[in-house]
């Protein structure tokens, strides 16, 4: 059941190896209680994320994407969060003119030792995907 | 007349390359259509005015050996561009600059004209002048002319090796993106609709991705491979949105707004509309245009540290 | 019965009102600059004025169908274990095509011969065919590029149409080509329309005088185009300036190639047939990465050639090709085949 | 299921033996699932089937076990592309489709009182093998054997026990090849078409029967015409991408015919009559 009331939506996280996947694990040991509508797919940097990833998971039924890495400066491979950052703010800014709240894409920086952070970032981000609802898709046929 | 300065510079370069494109009559009156030639005897049929609409520059990263072009303002952003991802050779390439103000969008001349067989095309001062069956009709150019022309600021080309004819100003206002800043006033619903709606159409020919100077990869495409599998042959919306996006994420920065893609969709789909969003969006955020400067490195393949232009989101 | 019948321009409504209440109905409609086929519903606009940019050819032959669907089933004695199971959809709904031109009631002939004049016909085509009405409007101009009467065809040619209809000034007259035909004529709307068919016979015989003539014969075209085959420089030439997009393939009424693919979601999937275009680089592609076809000038050949050469020598003179100029009209860099077969003769 | 006959429904089939043959081919024995299918199931020798692995999709293979020897269906798979690395991952007991038999075949009806020279390269041996088989099991019907086969190197030798019973027969004369020097080989080394030089063949009524990489056919062809051997004694079975397998989705055509359908079977005098696209 998800921590927020309702039914559970569909929220892909991609969460970089090095930091935020680490911070996710932080909060975990810690016994945070978070929301449990996250589908956590780890990549080895923010950098990894292709903008079409998330495009795809919107279009193909996430209700809403979640990209984190670690914090400016920090990165394990020097910059893949800098080039990440430009890629996601375009997309962030792309999103809208598609007819898609950009409110369904958040990407944010956690780092390993953020485990209370991370809880904040998944616990707010699945409260707005549930305040959004979920993003509609009319059943397709093929013809 | 541009036209006999063209030949003769298409004359003079023909022997110290394999092909120089131009235009030369298309099937109808009102179509020109790239034309390779190789013999000198051949320059005799090139033609320029208002109908050579499409960007010859395209074919450059297939050809192999020395190739000269005949390039417009708007498509030397392409040379440039290709400069830039050493996509050519500069040196192999014999770029014949042409003056121009505008060409037309064959497209508003035919819906112009109740879509009608042509019988004759004429230009008369800033008009095009078009005989059909059922009688003439004379249309001002700024009427039909396509999207790119009317903010056009490069009436003369950002590389030449030889102009036919003198350099001119452009004669038109900045871009301003008014009508991506029109767009973005409906609400998202109606933008979805909107998008869902013009995809729909969509039967997937490709060929707005195979008319883009900047698709080098077409033969490669990820719309059409199954390792990875980004799409599927399923003809429905999503796949069709999925392919637009593909396209227009994949020209991000590179993008050298020469429309190309929308002129050529049988569908008639505004595919320009995302790129043209792009486009603003990397000029507001990094001050960049594409295809301006071949020592420019594309804004996404770069970053500052501190990005004065990106702010944190907060939830 | 009436052998021709005669509709009033504003009882063509109530006609299509009248027939969609009885099985699906598509017409021509226009979309932001296209015309294209849509379901008939009340409110829907036709447009008539112009062939549409796309065929009906979709209709009986989607842009993609499923085959069958799969599923496997999981033993719950033994988990390691499936069972496997195919389910095809063979059902189809009785459909007209209302409005589309002579030239796209051709193509469903060219297909005919491929889909269903053979030991393996195509029951998914075949179903939809047998099921389908086809009402054609004889073209009263010819549209730009097209060439319907060199290619032994014509604005009125009545092969594949089950109805033919010609726009008459008040209304339209209409001639039956087959049973299915006759069928529609019989509903009351209908008056005689006997009185117009001389009328009907000129205007066809005045337009067809009208429509471009790129070649005057296409005699010994089939073997000239095979005797080329292997003259590179010609085929460079001809293909130097196409950009090997499906336009020309994906817009033609009479190109029936298709690709077939899985896809798969967890237990389930579907076998998907889609429109392919041998205009495509993938097209014949082998996983050897060997590619007959791997330069664009040998995909226009084939495609040139089937059309003029293959299909006419496998099927007894009949050239692929119903003129109707979609792919020269609406081709991104203005490639004109008519031209091409031309070029071809002369060469 | 309706009373229409769907060429694109597969009939469903269970694998029952996987064989590596080489490091990167994989011969599959499968039969139908259904036992009566199986039991009423024949096909001539060079037909092809279309394998489907449902959720990758279907690969066109020939059937190489002989219609004499019903027990299963063989199929053998060199990993290469989507399909085809798939089946490399099947195990014995899964399940897959096969729409069979497709194409024409051998013209073996025209070879009986003649000798067979065989030439084969590779993954090309499984066409042959399975007219080798159907001329083993009608032994009597057929004059001197003779199988030419060649490989990268010993390992890619494919059905690896049969050549050695083959080269036991006193019936068959078998003459094994590879390309270079391999630690252990005393036998032939050299490409097929120079070996087949080397041997000098008679053309006097025979036929030879060839298939392997696209490459070795054309020096295969040009060999035996060298050696005198009309159009008509040479037999050779293509392949293209193929998708339908009815002559339908417009692939695999070579001029009018369409190798799916037409083919795989060609003579070398109707191969010489369509345009030169391979």
């Amino acid at each position: 059941m998800s921590y927020v009331a309702g039914k559970e939506l569909r929220i892909v996280g991609f969460l970089c190896n090095w930091c935020s996947y680490g911070g996710a694990d932080t909060a975990g040991v810690g016994r945070f209680k978070q929301p449990t509508d996250l589908r956590i797919i780890r990549v080895p940097c923010s950098g990894r994320v292709n903008p079409l990833f998330v495009v795809k998971a919107l279009l193909n039924g996430a209700d809403g994407v979640l990209v984190s890495g670690c914090h400016p400066r920090d990165c394990h491979y020097s910059d893949g969060n800098f080039y990440a950052r430009r890629r996601l703010e375009m997309l962030k800014r792309l999103l809208p003119f598609l007819g898609i709240d950009e409110r369904r894409f958040h990407y944010t920086w956690v780092s390993a030792s953020e485990g209370a952070r991370w809880k904040n970032v998944v616990t707010d981000f699945t409260k707005a995907i549930h305040n959004l609802g979920p993003l509609h898709h009319k059943e397709e046929k093929t013809e | 007349m541009t036209i006999e300065k063209l030949k003769e510079a298409a004359r003079k370069i023909l022997p110290e390359v394999d092909v120089v494109i131009g235009y030369r009559q298309g099937f109808d009156p009102l179509h020109a259509t790239p034309y390779f030639m190789t013999k000198p005897e051949q320059v005799d049929q090139l033609i320029w005015n208002s109908l050579c609409v499409q960007n010859l520059c395209s074919y450059l990263p297939f050809l192999k050996g020395k190739v000269g072009v005949i390039v417009k303002g708007c498509d030397s952003r392409t040379i440039v561009q290709y400069m830039q991802e050493k996509l050519i050779v500069r040196e192999n390439v014999k770029v014949i600059g042409v003056p121009c103000l505008r060409v037309i969008s064959v497209k508003k001349v035919l819906a112009a004209i109740n879509q009608q067989s042509v019988k004759e095309v004429t230009f008369e001062g800033e008009n095009i002048v078009v005989k059909t069956p059922e009688g003439q009709k004379t249309i001002p150019l700024a009427d039909v002319a396509p999207r790119k022309c009317v903010t056009c600021q490069l009436a003369t080309p950002l590389q030449y090796d030889v102009l036919a004819g003198e350099g001119i100003q452009s004669n038109k206002p900045q871009d301003t993106f008014e009508e991506t800043k029109e767009f973005e006033k409906l609400s998202l619903e109606e933008r979805r609709a909107y998008w869902e709606k013009e995809f729909d159409r969509c039967i997937r020919c490709y060929a707005c991705r195979n008319a883009c100077p900047m698709c080098i990869c077409q033969d490669k495409c990820i719309a059409e491979s199954r390792d990875p599998h980004w799409t599927s042959q399923r003809a429905n919306v999503t796949e069709k949105f999925m392919f637009h996006m593909i396209h227009g994420l994949h020209l991000a920065g590179r993008c050298i707004s020469c429309e190309e893609c929308e002129r050529v969709c049988p569908m008639d789909i505004p595919v320009a509309k995302i790129k043209k969003k792009i486009s603003m969006d990397l000029k507001e955020l990094f001050g960049y245009e594409a295809g301006m400067n071949p020592d420019d490195t594309p804004p996404m393949y770069v970053f500052k540290v501190e990005e004065a232009t990106i702010e944190e989101h907060e939830l | 019965m009436a052998d021709t019948g005669f509709l009033p321009k504003e009882k063509l409504n109530t006609l299509l009102e009248a027939l969609s209440k009885k099985l699906q109905v598509f017409v021509p409609v226009l979309e932001g600059d296209v015309v294209l086929f849509r379901r008939f519903a009340s409110g829907v606009t036709l447009c008539l004025t112009r062939p549409a940019n796309l065929p009906p050819k979709g209709i009986l032959f989607p842009q993609s169908e499923t085959l069958f669907n799969f599923n496997f089933k999981k033993d719950p004695e033994d988990l390691k274990k499936s069972s496997l199971e195919l389910k095809e959809n063979l059902d189809f709904v009785p459909t007209i095509i209302f409005g589309g031109r002579p030239c796209d009631a051709q193509g469903f002939r060219i297909y005919d011969r491929v889909y269903l004049e053979t030991d393996t016909a195509d029951p998914y085509y075949k179903g939809r065919r047998e099921k389908t009405t086809i009402i054609t409007l004889t073209c009263n101009a010819p549209s730009p590029g097209c060439f319907c009467t060199s290619v032994g065809r014509g604005p009125a040619e009545s092969d594949g149409s089950d109805l033919m209809m010609t726009e008459m000034e008040k209304g339209y007259f209409f001639e039956p080509m087959t049973e299915k035909g006759e069928e529609i004529l019989k509903d009351s709307l209908f008056e005689d329309g006997s009185a117009y068919k001389q009328q009907a016979q000129k205007a066809h015989e005045k337009v067809s005088a009208l429509v471009k003539k790129p070649f005057a014969t296409l005699e010994g075209t089939p073997e000239k185009l095979l005797s080329l085959f292997d003259n590179n420089q010609f085929w460079e030439g001809e293909a130097a300036k196409c950009i090997s997009c499906g336009a020309c393939t994906y817009l033609c009424p009479t190109c029936y190639c298709f690709n077939i693919t899985d896809e798969e979601v967890g237990n389930t999937g579907e076998r998907i047939r889609s429109w392919d275009a041998c205009m495509f680089f993938h097209f014949t592609l082998e996983a050897s990465s060997h590619n007959p076809r791997q330069n664009k000038h040998q995909r226009l050949k084939n495609r040139v050639g089937h059309k003029f050469s293959y299909y006419p020598k496998k099927y007894n003179g009949v050239i692929a090709c119903c003129g109707c100029g979609r792919c020269i009209r609406y081709c991104p860099m203005s490639v004109d085949i008519s031209g091409i077969v031309a070029h071809a003769q002369g060469a | 299921m309706s009373s229409i006959h769907n060429p694109y429904l597969p009939e469903l089939a269970t694998v029952i033996k996987i064989i590596d043959e080489t490091p990167n081919i994989k011969s599959f024995q499968v039969v139908l699932n259904d036992p009566e299918k199986m039991k009423s199931f024949t096909f001539e020798p060079g037909q092809v089937g279309q394998l489907s692995l449902f959720g990758v999709g279907e690969s066109t293979f020939v059937i190489n076990s002989p219609p004499t020897r019903m027990e299963y269906l063989q199929f053998s798979v060199m990993k290469a592309g989507e399909v085809t690395s798939a089946l490399h991952e099947l195990a014995e007991g899964d399940q897959v489709g096969v729409r069979a038999p497709l194409g024409n075949w051998f013209p073996y009806a025209h070879m009986k009182g003649k000798k067979i020279l065989f030439i084969g390269g590779g993954i090309g041996l499984a066409p042959l093998r399975t007219l080798i088989l159907f001329m083993l099991d009608n032994r009597a019907d057929y004059g001197d054997i003779t199988i030419i086969y060649g490989a990268r190197t010993p390992n890619d030798l494919c059905y690896k026990d049969e050549l050695k019973e083959w080269e036991a027969r006193p019936d068959v004369n078998m003459i094994l090849t590879v390309d270079n020097e391999f630690p252990g080989w005393v036998k032939r080394v050299g490409l097929v078409p120079n070996v087949l030089k080397e041997l000098a063949p008679s053309p006097e009524n025979t036929v030879a029967i060839t298939c392997g990489p696209p490459i070795m056919i054309k020096f295969t062809l040009q060999a035996l015409s060298a050696l005198k051997f009309d159009d008509e004694q040479i037999i050779t079975t293509l392949e293209k991408r193929m998708k339908c397998g009815i002559g339908i989705c417009g692939r695999c055509n070579i001029g009018t015919m369409y190798v799916c359908k037409d083919g795989p079977v060609f003579s070398l005098t109707q191969l010489k009559e369509l345009p030169a696209e391979l």
